[in-house]
């Protein structure tokens, strides 16, 4: 399977720092240390064994308790690899860098990130509302403990 | 002569001009609605079909009567008198050219000896109201409409009066009534005899009246509404009659310098009104064709064009007839 | 603010080296195209910075039409979201179902029967043919030609009804379900479909005569809008206009779903990078749907294409990225899945959302009119932008 | 020459556009007069949402099984019901179909075990005030009356009309809970089934048989209980 080499290949280039996931066969994942994080994707994009050039989506979701998380779906367009890179965030003070020199796409996806989960996005020049009303006060809406300000209404429970 | 009346000129003239005044702002609510039905058709619709039960013939009526009703507002920010006089320019300028359109061989309200000349004069003046109207309404979407109609007019009304000079030279006079004299056969029409001045006429006249493809002071699509954004009610009706009546107004010069003004397709002078009617719509319903086939140009496009094409084709034109005319002398 | 009149004193100083806007003390100017734009596709606004015609600057403003889809569906059962995914992205809203499905199938690991799949073939590709006519009229329509609207819009009625008999709506299907389709065809619907696709192969000679070599229409839109290949992938350009670009990806073709593995197609590749070549992509597209069309109704297989959930199911624990090759791109959906009957994050993806954060990019020093010309070329459609 | 050359196709190409559009000139509009002329609406339409009833008794086909309230997506669907003291089934007392938020996503149909509630292919809704959007019981079920429907199951009907009791026609609130059912949730550790007893007019000869098989299966369904529908279902739910 193309994929788990890749993945395989991953971890032994970057040792302890990718730590590889087991989340379904089609969809290899990493874990990687926010530290190395832009290092990481750089080094994956030009290197000619990954060419991982692609950026497909940024999604933020939020743990609660067990922290926050980024999650980069990559891709290769030329060598059709798939990868996820997962970083985990401190729930108390989310930050990762951002990653706008390496994927310019990635641009608005971190601006939603952050403002719907309040994850500080470290060095974006842009960090205004990008959805939501530019005097949105109410908090960081996606995060799974918003209560919601008046304007929200509950699906009904049954 | 007037119903048998001998009467004094200047009161037949005023009153042949009353008469078209009439005939066209009744022709203006006909064309409006034609060109509904026209785009209608051609996009496989119906257009109007309720107001007044046959195919909706009063729905230009019925649409007039509802901008008459229509609140005026003015924007605050607006330079109100440019921006009041800017319909009145455009509909007064409009009416101004049926002074000298040869609807038969005795009605013309004045037969100007300089009256083709007028025509390119008068015309000019709804580019004026188009930037008033751009100005005076402060709004950044109205200016750049009124802009482009300033810019666009330079680059147009060059080949324009080029194309028209070839015909005054075949026809040695700038009178309407003389040159639409000379065309007295089917193959002395000026369309027969200069087919590419006519081409350039149509073109150039199709950018006068500021129709698609060349209709870059209103363009929809970029401008919103260009140079009327503001405007509403009774003085965006002005301005829209206006451009319905200045299409009239290109087809009838188009007819009387091209297609034989009056005479009938075998040189005959009765009816002549109805020849030149059924002419002129023919040209109008050329350019309402156009209008819904083709794109818009780009502004510096429609410059490029009339610049490096419409006028070296307009110069060709005019050379070529004075050769040939004075070879055949 | 205080950023964009940084940006112009910039500019100014510049012009001050320019003797004619010195002495013409000429000065950019803020326009505001949008929210409510005839030719913005919906409630975007862009800010331009402007010199006189020509464009410095190009600011997207988005979210006037957040809806806030992914917290609605936090709070719905898995089957109660299939009807959101059609509000998500109207415009192909078959295909918006589609990839939810996708990501909850392979999640839970359920099978769907062949039938299903070649119904969503098939639904599917009509949906990417009814898209692009609404793509193809309301280009030339941007271009200034209205006509071509209307004829867009009569092909893709024919589509609408198609679905109409199928589903009942013409709009937001909920068609495409966990698991399969909702209901099966009708009868006869299998010669109504090859009538349309033989129809659209005919009409779309017309379309050609009518725009791809009018001088009008070239010349609006060669050589404007070049975006090379590096910089749309670097965008994360998707579908279409990246295929314009010159970039070989498909993902119909390169991370199959569905049994698209099975059809033959092209993919067509632009070689000029510009809007022509987006414009181009998408009327070969269309041909190569009703290619796909055809196979799948030759090879559409007996059997019960419907699945019905239980009311309210649990999935199990995991979590994907879903991609499907939509009509206008990379559409994603991604749900982390903690064993509820509801998904714990629900994440959209839509290609429009990258597609246009390029625009800004590649339509500096252009006309205004380029940059209508450039926004309809990219196929921007703002439900999908702001979900 | 070649500029030469691009003119002259320039031109021709323009003018061949023209044909294009002037062919159609000639053509038949392909739309309708609205008002005058209107679409027949296939089949399988989904319009305003109807309560339907029994053709011969006149009585709803709703037993308040509240399976389309915990369905409908959007929470447009608000139901109160009463427990009929002499035949110990539930019914409608009030049932309120808010079409301000109503998204036609039809799901309501597809839960409803009862051909009680149907998506037609009525529209034409306008009204000046939205609060009249919001449709009650009777104007429902007056809405229902003139619609055709192929009864897929109805045991409740036929039980109410051989028991003669008529104002609770219906099943027991038990019985609802197995209809949405799965066959066997037991072999399938996700939990996912199908219902082929869902499929639609198709086999409506078959399905009297269906349901009893359903029955028959139950009680251990009723364990299950991941239906959603528990035993807060006794309790009258007053929606939103």
């Amino acid at each position: 399977m193309q994929n788990e080499q890749l993945v395989s290949q991953l971890v032994e280039k970057f040792g302890a720092q990718a730590e590889k996931v087991e989340l379904n066969p089609a969809q290899p994942a990493l874990v990687v240390d926010k530290s190395i994080l832009v290092e990481f994707l750089k080094q994956i994009k030009e290197d000619e064994n990954f060419k991982i050039d692609y950026l497909s989506c940024i999604s933020a979701v939020d743990y609660l308790e067990n922290g926050m998380e980024m999650n980069y779906h990559l891709c290769s367009i030329e060598l059709r690899y798939k990868l996820t890179v997962k970083v985990k965030l401190d729930r108390e003070k989310p930050e990762v860098p951002t990653i706008r020199e390496i994927h310019p796409g990635a641009d608005w996806h971190e601006r939603e990130a952050w403002e719907l989960f309040g994850i500080d996005i470290k060095g974006h020049p842009n960090l205004k509302t990008l959805l939501l009303p530019e005097d949105w006060k109410d908090g960081w809406p996606m995060r799974r403990d918003w209560e919601g300000n008046d304007d929200f209404v509950k699906m009904p429970e049954f | 002569m007037f119903l048998g009346i001998e009467l004094p000129q200047i009161v037949l003239s005023a009153i042949y001009f009353a008469l078209t005044l009439g005939v066209v702002l009744l022709m203006a609510l006909f064309l409006v609605w034609w060109e509904r039905k026209v785009s209608a058709h051609i996009q496989v619709r119906f257009g109007p079909m309720m107001t007044g039960k046959w195919h909706g013939w009063s729905q230009t009526l019925a649409d007039a009567l509802k901008l008459l009703q229509k609140e005026d507002i003015v924007p605050r920010a607006a330079d109100k008198g440019v921006y009041f006089w800017a319909p009145v320019i455009v509909f007064g300028a409009t009416m101004m050219t049926f002074v000298v359109i040869p609807w038969s061989p005795r009605f013309i309200a004045a037969d100007l000896n300089v009256g083709i000349l007028y025509i390119i004069a008068i015309t000019t003046f709804t580019i004026i109201s188009l930037l008033m109207a751009g100005w005076g309404s402060n709004n950044k979407y109205s200016l750049l409409g009124g802009m482009r109609s300033a810019a666009q007019i330079v680059s147009y009304e060059v080949p324009l009066t080029l194309s028209i000079m070839g015909v005054v030279l075949l026809a040695q006079s700038l009178s309407m009534q003389d040159i639409v004299a000379d065309q007295n056969k089917f193959w002395n029409w000026n369309i027969i005899r200069q087919p590419l001045g006519f081409l350039v006429y149509l073109v150039a006249a199709t950018a006068e009246v500021n129709r698609t493809p060349f209709d870059l002071p209103e363009a929809e699509q970029e401008l919103v509404a260009g140079f009327n954004v503001e405007y509403s009610g009774m003085k965006f009706a002005m301005f829209f009659l206006a451009e319905f009546v200045n299409m009239f107004v290109v087809a009838a010069i188009a007819t009387a310098l091209f297609l034989g003004g009056w005479w009938g397709p075998f040189g005959n002078e009765s009816l002549g009104w109805l020849w030149f009617v059924l002419k002129s719509m023919g040209v109008v319903f050329v350019l309402m064709w156009f209008r819904w086939t083709y794109p818009r140009l780009r502004v510096d496009h429609l410059m490029e064009f009339a610049w490096k094409w419409l006028l070296p084709l307009a110069f060709l034109n005019l050379l070529a007839t004075g050769l040939i005319y004075n070879l055949v002398k | 603010m205080d950023e964009k009149e940084l940006h112009i004193g910039e500019h100014q100083e510049q012009d001050e080296q320019n003797p004619v806007a010195r002495e013409l003390h000429t000065e950019e100017f803020l326009v505001n195209m949008g929210p409510q734009h005839p030719s913005t596709h919906g409630v975007c606004r862009l800010l331009l910075t402007m010199d006189g015609e020509v464009i410095v600057k190009v600011e997207p403003y988005i979210g006037y039409l957040h809806r806030a889809i992914e917290k609605i569906c936090e709070n719905r059962i898995y089957n109660q979201i299939t009807p959101f995914m059609d509000r998500f992205e109207y415009v192909s809203s078959m295909l918006a179902d589609w990839v939810y499905a996708l990501c909850v199938e392979r999640i839970g690991q359920i099978e769907v029967s062949p039938r299903a799949e070649y119904l969503r073939v098939i639904f599917g590709e009509l949906q990417r043919i009814a898209s692009h006519l609404i793509y193809w009229g309301v280009f030339a329509m941007d271009l200034g030609a209205v006509t071509p609207f209307l004829y867009g819009l009569r092909e893709r009625e024919m589509i609408m009804d198609l679905f109409e008999e199928t589903c009942g709506q013409r709009l937001t299907y909920n068609y495409i379900r966990i698991g399969g389709v909702s209901q099966d065809i009708n009868p006869g619907f299998e010669q109504k479909c090859k009538k349309f696709t033989s129809y659209m192969c005919q009409v779309l000679e017309d379309y050609e005569t009518l725009l791809n070599e009018n001088p009008i229409f070239l010349s609006r839109t060669k050589n404007i809008g070049v975006a090379p290949p590096e910089l749309s992938v670097a965008y994360g350009v998707s579908g279409p206009s990246l295929r314009a670009s010159g970039v070989n990806w498909d993902i119909r073709k390169d991370d199959p779903y569905g049994y698209y593995e099975k059809f033959e197609f092209e993919i067509p590749q632009g070689k000029n990078y510009d809007t022509w070549d987006r414009y181009q992509a998408r009327v070969i597209e269309m041909r190569e749907s009703c290619k796909i069309i055809e196979q799948a109704l030759d090879g559409l297989p007996e059997g019960d294409p419907t699945f019905k959930m239980r009311a309210s199911f649990k999935l199990p624990e995991g979590e994907y990225y879903a991609r499907i090759e939509s009509s206008r791109g990379e559409m994603g959906c991604y749900i982390v899945s903690k064993g509820e009957k509801k998904p714990y994050r629900l994440k959209l993806r839509g290609s429009s959302f990258n597609n246009l954060m390029i625009i800004p990019e590649i339509s500096k020093g252009l006309k205004i009119a380029d940059l209508v010309a450039i926004f309809a070329s990219y196929d921007i459609i703002m439900p999908e932008v702001d979900r | 020459m070649g500029m030469v050359k691009d003119f002259f196709s320039g031109i021709y190409n323009l003018v061949v556009g023209l044909f294009v559009t002037g062919k159609h000139l000639g053509r038949h509009a392909i739309t309708l007069q609205y008002p005058k002329e209107r679409w027949e609406m296939p089949e399988r339409s989904r319009g305003v949402v109807v309560l339907l009833s029994d053709p011969e008794t006149g009585e709803l086909n709703c037993t308040a099984c509240l399976l389309c309230m915990k369905a409908c997506p959007t929470g447009a669907i608000i139901i109160d019901r009463e427990k009929n003291p002499e035949t110990k089934r539930w019914f409608p007392t009030k049932f309120v179909i808010d079409n301000t938020i109503c998204a036609f996503c039809g799901l309501c149909e597809e839960s409803c075990n009862f051909d009680a509630i149907k998506l037609t292919g009525k529209y034409e809704f306008s009204v000046f005030d939205q609060s009249e959007l919001i449709y009650d019981m009777d104007r429902l079920a007056e809405l229902g009356r003139d619609v055709k429907y192929t009864p897929r199951k109805k045991p409740a009907a036929k039980k109410a009309a051989e028991q003669k009791k008529p104002p609770a026609e219906g099943k027991k609130p038990d019985e609802k809970k197995e209809d949405t059912a799965e066959k066997k949730p037991e072999e399938k550790p996700d939990k996912i089934e199908t219902n082929p007893a869902e499929k639609k007019e198709e086999k409506a000869e078959a399905s009297d048989k269906k349901t009893e098989d359903q029955e028959s299966r139950k009680p251990e369904e009723a364990k299950q209980g991941d239906l959603g529908l528990d035993k807060e279902e006794d309790k009258k739910e007053s929606g939103n």
